[in-house]
């Protein structure tokens, strides 16, 4: 009872939050922390309590499945939600100085928490439409967030988020309708239950879809004009947070809903398409001349490291430790990548307050007059190359090992080479910072560099204190991603 | 399966497909809109159509699509919002990538007349 | 004979589906469009689902077509080409390919069923006897709560795309009817007729076809003429009371699904209790749904020009 | 005990995290917070030695994934690696504040620069090889900013071009680990992995990438390219990272490798002892002809060090227990040689203006102290007794012998000749030249006006030269560099 309670307060907390924002206006950011406040506790005693009793298991209304809904917490769904409880928590803190004229408030806070609520019903949902619906909402406030930007390229880029999302969406539902028609029902282990000849269609369906929203590669074009067009801090949100909910849906649907639609050659078409984000996006990045942008792209390679598990996972190994290694290597590096990502975001946002603009040019010598943000973007960059001691090389290390074990090592040496990708656009930003000239900036409060930097350093912490992120992870796992057989 | 079933699957399916090629091919971005929404209510008949037996359909479809053309309605509305905003902003009612004018000023810019 | 109208009814759809992609002049596609919306409706009808059939009938025809209409107005002057600019093979392929993989699996392979016996079965403990509303507000509630969300997220994504100056402008392009004119005069009459048809589609919802949200689209509607013709003054994105009317079915849809904790379980509906929660949940979500659709429809705040 | 290892990393961990968010102003803090640090870790150091020398080998573990766990260990090797660095850094702590005074950004830099320190004893105290990586890499990050501290051009782009041949390296010493822990499951030092059962291609291949990753390090030709460049920073971290930090992490590395992941014997019967010998022959050759082309002094200098360092890895490749002691130990005494003489180029520098070789002239009257000092260390280099030099020089051709590559005899000859020909022409310069007062040579700072008297500076100087005089001196006794690695030789030449 008090998982559900806490799952309520997560679901229904920042549904209720928004609308109090709606009307508190003026106040709408101290309505959102005490939805914040509560949200953290509630993911304290979702975790605490999985951990000791196993996933927690809601069937809403009494009904469950097939006629209702049902609810889970597993170990991926508190990891996401513990992961965008912590980025909420730190873009609040920032947004809070960013967002002072009368309709970007009014707009961001409702837009925030409804952002925050779609996600967590989300991570925690077992229903293919419901996963729908919470998914439609999640881009909603998305494209707003993105229409909050000021730049000239921002309502072009809310435009073109919202052209491939509507086409996203529709082409999951396609795959939906055949997943009802072929198993008359919605929920992802009574699919998983049975069989039908509808899915591999669907499943095709759901995942072109899926990768729409999720920017996959060959379907990103939209993410990088969005994220870099949007208000910093709700940059950090779409980064961090918003890619990882398609991400989710995919796993859940590719390994718990139909492992047995999914053949070798698909699995690893889908780390193939991881391959080419990584290398594509890296590329790009490299070419940019706004330190946005550069970010931007860079989700758009990091979103491509979460799909090389699918082989590890699926496939051959399954089952194997090597399987389990790569289902939570790709897990923690999604915690650590949103961690990681919202830590540069927010020195993006500090800075453009500080010199007004992103372009690497004009950012030279900031390691002079912002210290502290300069170090958490350091630390944060060092976690998304997959550098020690970070979160982010422990998921590397774990995915590259398993693929060796495997005996897939070519996805492997795929993350290396990323790895050093991600070094070279990441070494132009801090090379620039670390140029002599200071600039001429307006004062930041240190107590707001600080935020960054706490990101930053729970991205390196989950690379010392993995351990808890493993045995998290393990609980509710599907059978194959713990190590002993499908 | 009844023959009224196939015919109504049969056409669901190519209203899914006509809408589908409308918003491939167009660069005009409502009439891009207005595609998605031809491609959204053919989804939703052709639901309603497998869900279809004798006198009635399956309620939980029925739910679901009122759902859904909802959920539609809101990203219709968006959608043409910012494509209002995009055209009062630029003068344009397409995206740079879909314009083929551009496309053929950028290959004279090149040196070819 | 039932086949033939089939027949008629389905080529009817595919010619304005077709019109409505491909005819020339935007005016003219939209048209078409809520003529296609028409027939679709008809459709649902044909299938007996009349619940769907009035939900496309107002809010997939009528309500995406007067948006449509509107952008037409707005997009008069804005460049584009009318014609396509990818034709060519592998779109056709690639929308053929879709159609086909999806008309062939579905006909090919056996259907499931469905879950006509689980809803039967637990209609009677779910307080309405229509089962639509009973699948839409107590066995999925949680969908239709977030789909009335996810309303309420559109109408912020909107607002957003307001410029700063005009926040404190009333929402919506500026609108001048003639006083006594004809609209004036529908405008009057319409409203008292349009929110006995609303509340009757809520009430009757319960066990009749018709709900929250087709209640809601015929309020709006009304709303919207009233403001047409000026009786209703345009609201600020920052007027208290709207905000309240947007928030408050979500509100109380919120607070009555946690309640539930209380009573055995998240968004639990006892059967003794179910119908008068449902219906509480209903009004209040009418109230705000309709005013959600007005404001969608009428858009960002807009800037006047002084009289 | 076993928490002995992990108190000694926090001696610089923690002096490294404090320091950072220390204000600038804050200099008694500062220089007392990493002096401190200093000394409790060579004291513990010591303490760890003695515990050793019993043949107690303390041990922590931190879990990071099932198969991952961070190992801290001390074993006679590591003892020799952290005994080496504890010791320099105490030293090279004085040098820094007397040499940086009250200059601007002095909290980032004592920061990275007690990070860096922990790195190197984090990686000489790793008891597995992902442990070793996790160091190996921390080093690598937190030298990027010591290299740039002055924020020129010229050291950014050294900055540059030390992370562009490092950070491939670093990927080539993870793909080999994991490679190899694919196959043979985690790695530990302790006990060596069992590869009688992958074929050899796999080992070959490993072999090639552990030694190309480390070797872009320890600056092997043709990975030395960053060394030469990197001697743009400030001198305090050229003497790090010539002696104990950068250079010698990927000689300890490859060390490793060779003893105690795939064992000499395994490393003969691939054939791959001579090819390695080879390679470092190459190495010492050619660092030491563009050594002789240098005509400043610290380039002169860091191209000393990529030949230098190379006689470690020379005398790893030779198998036999002479070569194992004499590349070991030159592990040690090339450290103390080599911070000699940057300690003494930096002063050179800071206190008379002079970079290049002929500003050098008749500096020996002005600078006595560090001029002596400098000639201690130039003359062990070139291997002249009884300075430390001399001992490691010995036992390589020994070793060379010992293991039939005779040749190797003809390297350290020409390598001897060339060392005596680019470093007695300075010392000639010194002492009896008389001083340039005007034209090219001319240092920046008045001839008149060089005074070398700042103990701080001086101090440290003249302390590692004594230390490198008396570990060829006392060469014989059981803790000093030469008796420590003939115990580590007898493990690992032990069936």
């Amino acid at each position: 009872m008090t998982g559900e309670v806490a799952l309520a307060v997560l679901l229904l907390g920042p549904l209720l939050a928004a609308l109090g924002c709606l009307l508190a206006g003026r106040q709408g950011s101290t309505v959102a922390l005490l939805a914040l406040i509560a949200g953290a506790a509630a993911v304290v005693v979702l975790w605490d309590g999985m951990l000791r009793t196993g996933p927690i298991e809601v069937r809403l209304g009494g009904w469950g499945a097939p006629l209702g809904i049902v609810l889970r917490a597993d170990g991926l769904a508190v990891g996401f939600l513990a992961a965008a409880v912590v980025v909420m928590g730190a873009v609040w803190a920032v947004a809070r100085h960013d967002f002072a004229t009368p309709r970007a408030r009014d707009v961001f806070w409702p837009s925030s928490m409804l952002l925050w609520g779609a996600l967590n019903a989300i991570m925690v949902s077992r229903d293919l439409f419901n996963l729908y619906v919470g998914l439609e909402l999640l881009t909603l406030t998305a494209v707003a967030m993105v229409a909050l930007g000021r730049g000239p390229g921002a309502i072009e880029a809310a435009l073109r988020y919202v052209l491939y999302a509507l086409m996203g969406s529709l082409v999951y539902l396609l795959g939906v309708v055949l997943v009802y028609h072929g198993h008359g029902t919605l929920d992802l282990d009574r699919i998983a239950a049975g069989r039908s000849g509808a899915d591999a269609l669907a499943l095709g369906l759901m995942t072109a879809g899926l990768a729409i929203k999720t920017a996959l590669f060959p379907f990103h074009a939209w993410l990088p004009p969005a994220h870099a067009g949007a208000p910093s801090p709700a940059s950090a949100l779409l980064s961090a947070l918003v890619p990882k909910a398609g991400f989710v849906m995919l796993v859940r649907l590719w390994f718990e809903a139909m492992p047995d639609a999914t053949p070798p050659a698909a699995l690893a078409v889908m780390a193939a398409l991881g391959a080419g984000a990584i290398l594509h996006g890296g590329l790009m990045a490299l070419r940019q001349e706004r330190l946005k942008q550069i970010l931007a792209y860079s989700t758009v390679a990091q979103l491509g490291y979460l799909f090389v598990m699918f082989p590890l996972v699926g496939g051959a190994g399954a089952g194997t430790a090597g399987a389990a290694e790569a289902w939570a290597g790709t897990q923690i590096g999604a915690f650590s990548h949103a961690l990681a990502k919202a830590a540069v975001f927010l020195c993006a946002a500090l800075w453009i307050r500080a010199i007004g603009s992103d372009r690497l040019a004009d950012l030279a010598g900031l390691a002079r007059a912002m210290p502290l943000s300069c170090f958490a973007f350091g630390m944060a960059a060092v976690s998304l190359m997959g550098l020690p001691p970070s979160g982010g090389f422990i998921a590397k290390y774990l995915v590259m090992r398993a693929s060796f074990e495997l005996g897939l090592p070519g996805w492997g040496l795929v993350l290396a080479a990323g790895g050093l990708l991600a070094a070279a656009y990441f070494y132009r930003p801090l090379a620039a910072l670390f140029a002599r000239e200071p600039p001429r900036v307006q004062r930041t409060p240190r107590l707001l560099e600080a935020v960054p930097l706490a990101l930053a350093l729970a991205a390196a912490a989950l690379g010392v204190l993995s351990q808890p992120a493993y045995d998290l992870l393990q609980a509710g796992a599907p059978a194959y991603a713990r190590g002993i057989g499908p | 399966m009844t023959g009224s079933v196939v015919l109504f699957v049969v056409t669901a399916s190519a209203l899914i497909g006509i809408g589908l090629w409308g918003f491939l091919v167009q660069a005009h971005l409502l009439r891009r809109v207005l595609a998605f929404n031809v491609v959204g209510s053919g989804l939703f008949l052709l639901f309603g159509a497998l869900g279809w037996r004798g006198g009635g359909v399956d309620p939980v479809p029925q739910a679901l699509v009122i759902t859904g053309i909802v959920v539609a309605l809101a990203a219709t509305a968006v959608a043409l919002w910012l494509v209002g905003r995009f055209a009062e902003e630029t003068g344009r009612a397409d995206l740079p990538e879909d314009r083929r004018e551009d496309r053929q000023e950028k290959s004279s810019a090149g040196g070819r007349p | 004979m039932t086949v033939l109208f089939d027949l008629v009814l389905c080529a009817l759809m595919l010619l304005a589906a077709l019109a409505a992609i491909g005819g020339r002049g935007l005016f003219r596609a939209t048209v078409f469009f809520v003529a296609y919306g028409i027939t679709v409706a008809l459709a649902w009808v044909r299938l007996g689902a009349i619940d769907v059939a009035l939900a496309e009938a107002a809010i997939g025809a009528g309500l995406t077509g007067l948006l449509l209409l509107g952008a037409v107005a707005r997009l008069r002057r804005a460049g584009a080409p009318e014609f396509p600019v990818r034709a060519g093979l592998v779109p056709a392929l690639a929308a053929a390919g879709v159609a086909g993989a999806t008309g062939w699996v579905a006909l090919r392979v056996p259907g499931a069923g469905g879950l006509w016996t689980e809803a039967g079965e637990a209609l009677p403990l779910s307080g309405v006897e229509n089962p639509v509303t009973a699948v839409l507000l107590n066995f999925r509630a949680w969908d239709t709560l977030l789909e009335s969300i996810v309303l309420l997220a559109a109408l912020l994504a909107v607002w957003a795309l307001a410029r700063e100056e005009e926040w404190e402008a009333p929402v919506g392009p500026p609108l001048h009817a003639r006083p006594g004119g004809v609209l004036e005069g529908m405008a009057r009459l319409l409203p008292p007729v349009g929110i006995v048809v609303g509340v009757f589609l809520v009430w009757a919802g319960a066990s009749q076809p018709g709900g929250a949200f087709q209640g809601g689209t015929v309020l709006a509607a009304v709303g919207l003429i009233a403001a047409l013709a000026g009786l209703v003054a345009l609201p600020r994105p920052d007027s208290g009371s709207w905000r309240t009317a947007l928030a408050a079915g979500p509100a109380v849809f919120l607070l009555v699904g946690a309640s539930g904790l209380a009573l055995g379980g998240l968004l639990l509906f006892p059967p003794d209790w179910a119908k008068a929660m449902i219906l509480t949940v209903e009004v209040f979500l009418t109230l705000s749904i309709a005013a959600t659709l007005a404001l969608l429809v009428l858009g960002p705040p807009q800037p006047r020009r002084m009289p | 005990m076993n928490a002995l290892p992990v108190v000694i990393l926090l001696t610089s961990l923690l002096p490294a995290a404090v320091t950072f968010f220390l204000p600038q102003e804050q200099h008694a803090w500062r220089n007392g917070l990493n002096l401190g640090g200093a000394v409790i870790k060579l004291g513990l150091v010591v303490v760890l030695m003695g515990a050793v020398a019993e043949g107690i080998e303390p041990e922590a573990r931190l879990p990071l994934a099932p198969g991952l766990d961070l190992v801290l260990r001390a074993d006679d090797l590591s003892l020799l690696f952290v005994s080496l660095s504890a010791f320099l850094w105490l030293l090279t702590t004085v040098y820094a504040i007397s040499y940086f005074g009250e200059k601007p950004e002095l909290s980032r830099f004592f920061g990275f620069f007690s990070l860096c320190v922990a790195a190197t004893t984090g990686l000489a105290l790793s008891g597995t090889l992902i442990t070793f990586f996790v160091f190996f890499e921390l080093l690598t990050l937190s030298t990027w900013p010591l290299v740039a501290h002055k924020q020129d051009d010229q050291s950014l782009a050294a900055a540059r071009s030390y992370v562009l041949y490092a950070l491939p390296g670093s990927v080539a010493v993870l793909v080999a680990i994991i490679w190899l822990e694919g196959l043979v499951g985690t790695v530990a030092f302790a006990a060596p992995p069992d590869l009688s059962g992958v074929d050899r291609w796999s080992l070959t291949l490993i072999f090639v990438l552990f030694v190309g990753g480390l070797g872009v390090k320890a600056a092997i030709v043709p990975l030395h390219g960053w060394l030469p460049g990197a001697m743009a920073a400030p001198a305090p971290v050229s003497s790090l990272l010539h002696a104990v930090a950068v250079v010698k992490a990927g000689a300890f590395g490859i060390v490793r490798v060779v003893y105690d992941i795939f064992g000499v014997a395994r490393v003969q019967e691939l054939g791959l002892g001579t090819p390695l010998a080879v390679v470092a022959s190459v190495t010492i050759l050619w660092g030491s002809v563009r050594a002789l082309q240098q005509m400043e002094l610290k380039k002169r200098l860091a191209y000393s060090t990529v030949s230098q360092v190379s006689y470690i890895v020379l005398g790893t490749a030779l198998a036999g227990p002479f070569g194992t002691i004499g590349g070991l130990v030159h592990l040690v005494h090339q450290g103390i040689m080599k911070i000699t003489l940057f300690f003494c180029a930096g002063l050179y520098d800071e206190r008379a203006g002079a970079r290049r070789i002929e500003q050098l002239d008749g500096l020996g009257q002005r600078m006595p102290w560090t001029s002596a000092a400098f000639s201690v260390g130039a003359m062990g280099m070139i291997g002249l007794p009884p300075i430390a030099g001399f001992v490691s020089k010995v036992y390589l051709g020994v070793g060379a012998v010992q293991s039939g590559e005779l040749w190797v005899l003809a390297v350290l000859g020409a390598s001897t000749l060339l060392n005596a020909a680019y470093f007695l022409p300075l010392l000639w310069r010194i002492w009896f030249l008389p001083p340039q007062t005007e034209g090219i040579g001319a240092t920046p700072i008045p001839f008149a006006a060089v005074d070398e008297r700042v103990p701080g500076l001086v101090v440290p100087a003249m302390l590692t030269a004594l230390t490198s005089v008396a570990a060829g001196l006392f060469a014989a006794s059981a803790f000093s560099p030469l008796g420590w690695a003939t115990l580590i030789a007898g493990g690992a030449y032990s069936p």
